[in-house]
């Protein structure tokens, strides 16, 4: 029974980890340069809850001080996320912006495509 | 005084941030090249002082916001960051006047002073990666060179240049993933986030999380090497260098690799080092594998490569390969090796990438079969590719001889003796693709493009020339280079213990 | 819990849906799962922000650009066995990293031994700041504040440079028309 | 067309109260959940919401490209500035404490500006990313 134990107390790491498993899985294997994106934005977001998750500590509250709470959460889990969120919508919305130029030099976004194309010149 | 050198860390990196902010305020590319030189040229002095001061007093520590570690960020140079530090400030100083008339060239008028702007950021976030001692603080940084290189190569005029730089952005995003997956393992299992201090608290803490830690060492070096381009995560590399706008590449080239080696070298060394020796993981034995095959494979694909922007790009990572072989070795005189290579390739391929930076500038084009009669064409700019392309080869006399010397007696100190023969072998190759570059240079015939080529005005011959008389100069002179790269090596050596 | 699971069958969805405008709806209920889960995680800063920018800016900015490229994908030949196993290798890695970390919740890990309760009891007393998030995020390290918000900057400039400007008319390689 | 009628006339009237929202998680950040990037992603969200309504044209009257464009180096030089103005006072980068006689005051005046920079760049960025995006057109 321990090991079932171990599992539900590690439940948050598997889904963490499903997640950014799936999220790599899109980037590496979808050839839609926007899927592979939204991918790449599902990644970085799984390791959010990486580093969110263990900052919990249970009947415990958010990290605004008062006196009527004596244990908070982690704070610099929430203070590194913050950062690693607005890096990814940065890296997300140039990534974007390429791919719409992508677009307008080749008329698609389907990196098949594109391989195609330049294979044949 | 004495308060700005105490200052002189944050300014470090400091200075190039506030001139990308100023410079995305200026409407004129001249104005901003100015402001851009200025600032890059005042890095080597810094750098300058911050060694010396090392030398002197040992190793700084910079709390910035004033909190001390771990509950603030701090600035720390020791040998290795202030070599390193030293090195990529110099190398742009010296490109600096080249990016003149290569940007008023190949980049759009209006865009220019952005475009200045985008490279300081990413020479800010290169000093940056190299003198934080967080690591987190770490990951911040190489997004800000990261972000910024991904600009920079999508503002090449090929439109494949928008596709490496796709290609690139998801490779990389990639691997600072991965470099955050394994920061976060990391404080998981210490609770910090300074490197001195979680290198203190590994110790221990590797013996009770012995897992964790070592996931942690796995991810950290899956996401550095992406960003370093080791093989076979190299594969952003040719394209993104091979379109990208001429000056940029030279700045990327010489520069932004060698601080993911640093990156490489300060976790694996200072962090691990402990945890590395009592690794059952053979992190050292796969490094060796990779980087033999990297010499090889990427040496072969290079002698195959019609366009030489991309022949030199193989190139870089073939000598990268000879890089992480010193790492591979973990002796005194293979991270020596690795070390000094660091300045030994980037002054190389610098003079190398300007080079040809001036050749697109005079005809358009690098491609092997339009470089007929170049030579006599432009015979200075080209005297400067052979004397950098012999340093690739590791001619005696040229700095690349001095790598792979001590590479070698590295390799012996092991007893590991085969791979001298490798790196000889491997640099036979490189004989082969910079042979025809040289071949076609001076006895074919001029192409059409090639029959009005001069050599371009002095503002871009000085730099290819200084840097070309740099790698014959420190491959001669080699108190400055290897004798602080043998200091580094041994203070990481240290580590080990 | 439930939120956990529910976050790993969206996931799914996101993976098997070719429609990319239901990719990105999907992507933006995908970021408000997360933002509650941060709520229940007590992080109440972070939660606030991948509201905003998961299921606000992201979605605003993926819209735009499938207004400009349309939404389909299409599906691929051949079957993709090598980005399955490197998918795989690297949740093993993890799940073989992460099995003997400290429970979920409990107040002993390490993190919350070392550095953080610093932050919890002097923030209010050397800052006058009761959120400490913000406390630690501008001021212990609010350098790296600094990195962030220039990484903004450099996104930002960045797409205006990329995207400013006329379009170019024709699709084939070109050299010299690329002017404004 | 009605429903349209009505649903800008729903959107004027609110735009008003999102800005005051905006500014009420910038200020209250210190107290409670939020700062200058929440805000800044929040104001941005206005206009972005006005522009889709009224069309970019008439958004550009209100918040027009150059302006945007001055914001997003404007607010990290203000961060930046503020971090160069400790070490003008004697003290480290970024440290606040020099800037008042009693040190934790002059914190809260230095997290303070820095929200404000974080703010000013963090919504011009986002407009300038949205007009980008939308500038770009199709064909």
């Amino acid at each position: 029974m321990s090991t079932l134990k171990t599992f539900i107390e590690h439940y948050n790491y598997f889904i963490t980890i499903f997640l950014m498993v799936a999220g790599l899985y899109i980037v590496i294997a979808r050839g839609n340069m926007i899927k592979k994106l939204v991918g790449l934005a599902l990644f970085q977001t799984s390791v959010y809850l990486l580093y969110i998750a263990p900052g919990k500590i249970i009947g415990g509250t958010a990290p605004v001080l008062d006196p009527a709470f004596k244990v908070y959460a982690n704070p610099l889990p929430h203070v590194l996320i913050l950062t690693a969120i607005v890096v990814g919508v940065a890296t997300l919305a140039l990534g974007l912006a390429i791919v719409a130029r992508i677009h307008e030099a080749y008329g698609t976004v389907e990196e098949d495509e594109i391989f195609a194309r330049e294979a044949e010149e | 005084m004495s308060s700005i050198h105490a200052q002189l860390p944050a300014l470090q990196v400091v200075l190039p941030l506030l001139g990308a902010f100023l410079a995305a305020l200026l409407r004129r590319g001249i104005l901003a090249w100015a402001l851009a030189a200025t600032i890059t040229w005042l890095m080597p002095v810094i750098a300058g002082a911050l060694l010396w001061q090392v030398l002197t007093n040992g190793p700084i520590s910079y709390h910035l916001g004033g909190w001390p570690p771990p509950w603030g960020i701090e600035y720390r140079v020791d040998i290795l960051s202030a070599f390193v530090l030293l090195l990529v400030s110099g190398v742009s100083a010296a490109m600096m006047p080249f990016a003149r008339r290569s940007v008023a060239f190949e980049i759009e008028g209006d865009k220019q002073a952005w475009f200045y702007s985008m490279y300081l950021l990413c020479l800010g976030g290169l000093l940056g990666i190299t003198i934080t001692g967080d690591a987190f603080n770490a990951f911040v940084f190489l997004e800000i060179s990261s972000l910024s290189t991904y600009v920079l190569i999508a503002l090449g005029k090929d439109r494949r240049a928008l596709l490496a730089s796709y290609q690139y952005l998801i490779m990389g995003t990639i691997g600072a993933t991965f470099y955050v997956v394994g920061v976060g393992l990391l404080y998981l299992i210490t609770g910090s986030l300074n490197i001195v201090d979680i290198a203190g608290r590994l110790g221990p803490a590797t013996a009770e999380q012995f897992r964790p830690a070592m996931a942690a060492l796995a991810f950290l070096t899956v996401g550095i090497s992406l960003k370093l381009a080791l093989f076979p995560l190299h594969v952003w590399l040719p394209n993104a260098y091979a379109f990208a706008p001429s000056f940029a590449t030279a700045f990327l080239a010489a520069t932004a690799t060698k601080v993911a080696v640093y990156l490489f070298l300060r976790f694996f060394f200072s962090v691990f080092g402990v945890a590395v020796a009592a690794s059952a993981l053979r992190i050292t034995e796969l490094l060796l594998v990779l980087s033999i095959a990297a010499m090889f494979v990427a040496s072969i694909l290079a002698v195959y490569e019609e366009n030489v922007k991309r022949m030199l790009a193989y190139s870089s990572v073939a000598q990268i390969g000879y890089i992480t072989l010193g790492m591979s070795l973990a002796n005194e005189s293979g991270l020596t090796g690795s070390i000094v290579h660091l300045l030994n390739h980037a002054v190389m391929k610098g003079a190398l990438f300007l080079a040809l930076g001036a050749i697109v500038f005079r005809l358009g084009s690098v491609k092997v079969a339009d470089l007929g009669g170049i030579g006599r064409k432009m015979p200075l700019t080209f005297a400067a590719f052979v004397i950098a392309g012999l340093g690739i080869i590791g001619t005696p006399g040229t700095v690349g001889f001095i790598s792979k010397w001590y590479l070698a007696v590295g390799a012996l100190d092991n007893g590991w003796w085969p791979l001298v023969f490798l790196i000889v072998a491997s640099s036979l190759i490189s004989v082969v693709y910079i042979g025809r570059v040289v071949e076609v240079a001076y006895f074919r015939p001029a192409s059409g493009v090639s029959e009005l080529a001069k050599d371009p005005p002095l503002s871009m011959l000085i730099p290819i020339l200084f840097l070309a008389a740099a790698s014959i100069y420190f491959g001669i002179d080699t108190e400055l280079s290897a004798g602080l790269a043998s200091k580094a090596a041994e203070a990481l050596v240290g580590g080990l213990k | 819990m439930a939120l956990l699971t529910l976050l790993a069958a969206v996931t799914v969805g996101v993976v098997r849906m070719r429609n990319l405008f239901g990719v990105v709806v999907l992507a933006s209920i995908y970021s408000f799962l997360m933002a509650s889960l941060f709520v229940a995680l007590d992080a109440v800063d972070v939660a606030m922000t991948e509201a905003a920018v998961g299921a606000g800016v992201s979605t605003v900015v993926l819209l735009a650009t499938l207004h400009l490229t349309g939404s389909m994908e299409y599906p691929r030949p051949r079957k993709a066995y090598l980005p399955l196993f490197v998918a795989f290798v690297t949740g093993a890695a993890l799940v073989w990293g992460t099995f003997s970390l400290p429970p979920f919740g409990t107040a002993d890990a390490p993190i919350h031994q070392h550095v953080a309760p610093r932050y919890l009891s002097e923030s209010i007393k050397e800052t006058l700041v009761p959120n400490v998030v913000t406390a630690v995020l501008a001021d212990y390290r609010g350098y790296d504040t600094l990195g962030e918000a220039t990484v903004v900057f450099t996104a930002g400039i960045g797409v205006m440079l990329l995207l400013r400007g006329r379009r170019r008319q024709s699709a084939g390689r070109t050299r010299e028309e690329h002017g404004p | 067309m009605k429903l349209d009628l009505i649903l800008r006339v729903v959107i004027k009237l609110f735009l008003p109260f999102i800005l005051l929202f905006a500014l009420y998680v910038q200020f209250h950040g210190e107290l409670g959940p939020g700062g200058g990037f929440q805000a800044g992603v929040i104001v941005a969200g206005t206009f972005i919401l006005y522009a889709i309504m009224f069309g970019a044209h008439a958004a550009k009257r209100i918040v027009p490209q150059r302006l945007v464009e001055l914001m997003v180096p404007l607010g990290v030089l203000i961060f930046a500035g503020t971090g160069a103005a400790a070490q003008a006072f004697g003290g480290n980068f970024l440290d606040y404490a020099v800037f008042s006689h009693d040190p934790p005051h002059g914190r809260e005046l230095g997290i303070f500006l820095v929200e404000v920079g974080v703010l000013i760049t963090v919504s011009g960025t986002m407009i300038a990313i949205f007009y980008a995006f939308t500038g770009r057109g199709r064909s």
